[in-house]
């Protein structure tokens, strides 16, 4: 785990890309250690502030310091009172940033093909993925979904860091009708891919990491659990994971995830506490 | 120079700072951004017997300057506790207050029995805000009598050495009342206050949010009713050592706690928001006390309890 | 069109908003931001029998997300209410709830008698949470039994028609036990939250900020345990009506407090945000209520409580 | 009483004057009903603030709509977070304000001579007082004080709003060394005045009030007192009076006030419920 810093970041650009926010902060530390899969925990307002709880995103890019300390970036909507403070920064507004947090994707071993799937605001931490996977000589191939087209995220960039694109809406105004599970089984098959990392909702990862597993991938999920800390002392982000000994435990999504091997992510039982989990009470929920 | 130290029956401490207990978890991750040594104390999570899942998500929930919490004290046990996180805090020099959960009077002596036994502990905390199952899940901190059944089985196996801290909930009529009665029990230090119990609503499903329906609020919005309850114990108790907690975020914040009557203050949900904030409010204290002259931390506890025309220092 | 008619027992009101007790004066000063017979009811602030000068300044401090206030019920006495209040809330047609106060047993008997002889009145609300000088200067909110014999005095000297509402603190072991003994009592309804007791100290000074010392707690900071208070009591007896109030600031806050049990809400603190929150409220409300398909105000009623298999709508 | 509105007050420029900020909005409705002495009251950030009290400010200035709905302007001096957040407020930002608020200051029927003391920024609201005394004849004279020169506000106004200025600060970098009230008794027995006005800290209205007495004029000082609601429904801001019939009461200096006859204010009182109050506890405080 590379150790995260905590820095005043400063806004240097905030832009409105379709239904997203495009944040630029100059914050010196953050750059240097992070990985794709990576994300960084956003204090919102001052010290006065109603809303205590930091903001997690994932690390979209990064560029190591110039002499001005270098950069992070952020893609986000608009959600809550903390996004919407957010997309109402300015320039040189600073902003309390803690970064790089979390595991980040795990890169195969051999250059083998790859698919990358995003939801949403999902693809922001696949670009960065996709460069380190060409650099080890692996094939990308992305697949970026989401409701409408102005929820769709970097689909021009996807040309460029990809070898092939699909591209999915709900409603069809851009792409292949329907969501990304459609061609993502095909698409395994024809590219002969042996990983499936995925970003977006909940209900994406879930589908992908079975149709990856029944399809012979492996998979790697980055999950979006509400959080509290994202440092790790806070035990609000646990989901339910199988473990090496095949035993269920509540893990911190914030250290020992973001990202998880799908196939061991209890998807059906996210929000629960299954009964076999290590530690369940006897008779019901504590 | 300005004098930090603060004494806890048993226990003297570098500087009154400590983190409270489930927002640090065992310190091993705050280290990431300050040296846990540098802090009076580090309260590690309340520790149960057994390993525990706790409480389905969603966990917490934010409100105004405030979030409410339900994780249900997920832990790994005492055993996997003393094995590997109360040896950490040792290394790393850190001081190490010990808080403990039982759900039977029997489970909290066995608590302190095996906490009391290893080596590197400053203190033990009572975490009596927990359901009574062998009292129809009644919680201990709300009946001043089960309150001091558990405070006296601690202290009787706990090593005299050791302070036994009391930690009480505000969601009693009477909080002097209970803290009375856990002082009688042989607490050697009360820590106030654990969360208020509070609920949310979820405006999408329309239902409580909290995976445990009810949660305890916590953070800046309750610091009103953790320093009344500082003051109104140590009006009653003056030399009760109080360890004051309650949405502390500024150094003022934490002086405003020991004016009331604390020896001590512990930063819980403050910490979610700038994970530096232990240290941080540990120099803001030192500044808060100096600007107003104050020579020793101790001087400052209950001050605010003297006459107006005492003049100040 | 959305049905906002609320039920109390004996009272029929047109939407579910009102002010609350003490943050709304008699109504005048709102009539310049809005019409005050555009609200459920307009409650008053509590009247004592005698007038009373109220504590000495400073009666208020800021905190996070909320406020403490020490005003000590300065007022003009029921003669001056019932001369010059009562009478322009009848004039610009508010459904008046008055809210009574008293320190002995006796005093609520009188104002509630001095009360129901005088027309207008929609309902009689209780402020319980007074030092009953007869008894120590215990509050009575405090013990169910004295609780309980206030609201039987005051419901056997109001007119039957008129509900008597008892106005509890959240400041007690169990809200629960409070509220059974006064509707056993004899009480139609129940109000809650009154405010949470706290304390904060002037960085200045390093005294109480409050001349009261201690003031009550109030704002969208104690919101979640005003929910909560209303979700154990309306889970206790669901058939009794409960006016929630606590940190409502926006239309949700309203349809908060009503899923947990509420069938009527009341803004208070958020007044003094801004003055004309109580219909800005309202429209919010019904805006919240329709975009959930709900027809009638009254289906919101304790709707958090139905099993989350249970559909919406 | 003029009846206050409430708008969305819109920043038109924010700028630093010494240690004070002069901050103008533009409100409609407001301007219109203004007269010197009155107050507005501001709603601190969004409708997530933690700050849920208004700031009470006199009224410096205001000019009636043309086209864009008038203006009103307030100097104020950061003191906590809720001025702290005004001082950061920039060009087109929205303030919530209410006003105008409490009793002006009234104006004498006769075209006689007055003294208006400002301490600090109390100053403010005394030229707007100026000119509508000169428009009735009255001859103005000012007193302006401070602890520094930076803390003074209005004094080249000054010598056009009145027919002399005498300037004062406690530590002398401007005017005469001392306070307020050194030159005060001279002026006004030289200018024959027989009403004093002034605004400024609590000690320095007590003394003046007191001066006047002393020297055959009346009072008006307008008082600042800690409000939580500002329109007259918290009693909070309240002070021991002496009304028509002698009789003490503890009245809302938003609604009552913030302008009272100096020789009512029982100063020595202020922050006591004095034991003749009508309705003051047999024993002891409420
Ligand atoms: C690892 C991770 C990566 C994320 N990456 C992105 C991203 O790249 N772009 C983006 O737009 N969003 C991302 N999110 C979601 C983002 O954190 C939430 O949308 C945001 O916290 C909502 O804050 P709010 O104040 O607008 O909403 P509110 O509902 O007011 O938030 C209230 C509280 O709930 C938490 N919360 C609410 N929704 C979520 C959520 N979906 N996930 C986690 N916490 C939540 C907030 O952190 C806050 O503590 C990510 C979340 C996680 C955990
Ligand atoms: C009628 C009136 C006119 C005023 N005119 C001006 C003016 O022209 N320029 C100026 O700089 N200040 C003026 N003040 C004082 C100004 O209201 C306070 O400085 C300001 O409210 C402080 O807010 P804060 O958040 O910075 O401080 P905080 O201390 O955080 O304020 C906390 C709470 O206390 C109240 N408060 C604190 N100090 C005062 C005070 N001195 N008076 C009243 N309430 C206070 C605030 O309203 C708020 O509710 C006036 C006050 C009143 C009552
Ligand atoms: C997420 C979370 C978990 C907590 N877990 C515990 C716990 O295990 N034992 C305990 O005694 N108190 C626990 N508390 C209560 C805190 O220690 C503290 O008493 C309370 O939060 C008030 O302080 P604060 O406002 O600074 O957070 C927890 C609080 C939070 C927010
Ligand atoms: C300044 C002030 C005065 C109050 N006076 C009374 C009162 O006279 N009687 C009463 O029953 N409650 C009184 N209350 C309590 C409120 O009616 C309400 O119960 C409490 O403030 C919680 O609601 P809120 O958060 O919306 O303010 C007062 C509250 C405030 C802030
Ligand atoms: S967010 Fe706090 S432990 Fe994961
Ligand atoms: S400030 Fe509320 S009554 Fe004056």
């Amino acid at each position: 785990m590379t150790a995260p810093v905590q820095v005043q970041g400063e806004v240097l650009s905030l832009k409105q890309v379709g239904a997203y926010h495009h944040l630029t902060l100059v914050a010196s530390g953050i750059a240097e250690r992070t990985q794709p899969g990576h994300f960084a925990a956003l204090a919102i307002g001052d010290r006065t502030s109603a809303q205590l709880l930091r903001r997690a995103f994932s690390i979209y890019r990064t560029r190591a310091g110039g002499g001005y300390g270098g950069t992070v970036e952020v893609v986000f909507a608009v959600h809550g009172p903390g996004t919407a403070w957010l997309s109402r920064l300015r320039e040189h507004d600073t902003v309390d940033v803690v970064g790089p947090l979390g595991r980040p994707f795990t890169l195969p071993r051999e250059p083998v093909s790859c698919v990358l799937v995003g939801g949403g605001y999902g693809s922001a931490p696949l670009f960065g993925l996709a460069e380190r996977l060409r650099a080890r000589g692996c094939a990308v191939h992305m697949v970026l979904g989401a409701a409408t087209e102005d929820r769709l995220f970097g689909t021009v960039e996807a040309k460029r860091a990809a070898q092939s694109t699909v591209v999915t809406t709900d409603d069809g105004s851009a792409g292949l009708p329907g969501q990304v599970t459609g061609p993502l089984p095909d698409l395994i098959d024809r590219t002969g891919s042996e990983v499936v990392y995925a970003c977006g909702p909940m209900g994406m990862l879930a589908a992908v990491s079975r149709l990856a597993a029944e399809h012979g991938a492996w998979s790697q999920c980055a999950v979006e659990e509400s959080m509290a800390c994202g440092v790790g002392v806070c035990m609000t982000c646990v989901l339910p994971l199988a473990g090496d000994d095949g035993r269920t435990r509540m893990v911190r999504s914030c250290v020992e995830g973001p990202v998880f091997r799908g196939d061991r992510v209890r998807w059906a039982d996210v929000g629960t506490v299954p009964a076999d989990t290590v530690g369940a009470p006897a008779g019901g929920a504590h | 120079m300005l004098d930090l130290t603060t004494r806890l029956r048993g226990a003297t401490l570098p500087n009154p700072v400590m983190t409270a207990s489930g927002c640090a978890a065992a310190g091993r991750e705050l280290a990431q951004f300050f040296d846990v040594a540098d802090l009076g104390a580090v309260v590690t999570k309340s520790i149960m017997r057994d390993p525990r899942s706790g409480r389905p998500t969603p966990r917490m929930a934010e409100t105004p300057s405030g979030m409410l919490n339900s994780i249900g004290l997920q832990g790994p046990g005492i055993d996997g506790f003393l094995a590997r996180d109360l040896p950490w805090l040792v290394e790393h020099h850190a001081r190490a207050v010990v808080s403990i959960a039982g759900s039977t009077l029997g489970e909290y002596a066995e608590l302190a029995r095996r906490v009391g036994e290893s080596p590197g502990v400053t203190a033990v905390e009572v975490n009596i805000s927990c359901p009574n199952v062998e009292n129809r899940g009644l919680v201990f901190a709300c009946d001043p009598y089960q309150a001091a059944k558990v405070v006296s089985v601690v202290r009787r196996e706990t090593p005299r050495g050791i302070p036994v801290l009391a930690k009480l909930s505000p969601d009693v009529t009477s909080i002097v009342d209970v803290a009375r009665s856990v002082v009688d029990a042989g607490a050697d230090g009360l820590v106030m206050i654990n969360t208020l119990l509070g609920l949310t609503v979820d405006p999408d499903t329309l239902r409580p949010v909290l995976g445990g329906t009810t949660g305890g609020l916590s953070g800046p919005a309750i610091r009103p009713v953790a320093v009344r309850c500082v003051w109104q114990v140590h009006q009653a108790m003056p030399d009760v050592p109080i360890v004051g907690v309650g949405g502390v975020r500024t150094g003022f914040d934490a002086l405003e706690l020991m004016l009331a009557g604390a020896c001590a203050v512990q930063v819980g949900t403050v910490i979610f928001n700038d994970p530096s904030a232990p240290v941080r409010i540990l120099g803001e204290l030192r500044d808060e006390l100096a600007v107003r002259g104050f020579q020793r931390a101790a001087d400052a506890i209950g001050y605010a309890h003297r006459k107006p025309d005492e003049e100040l220092l």
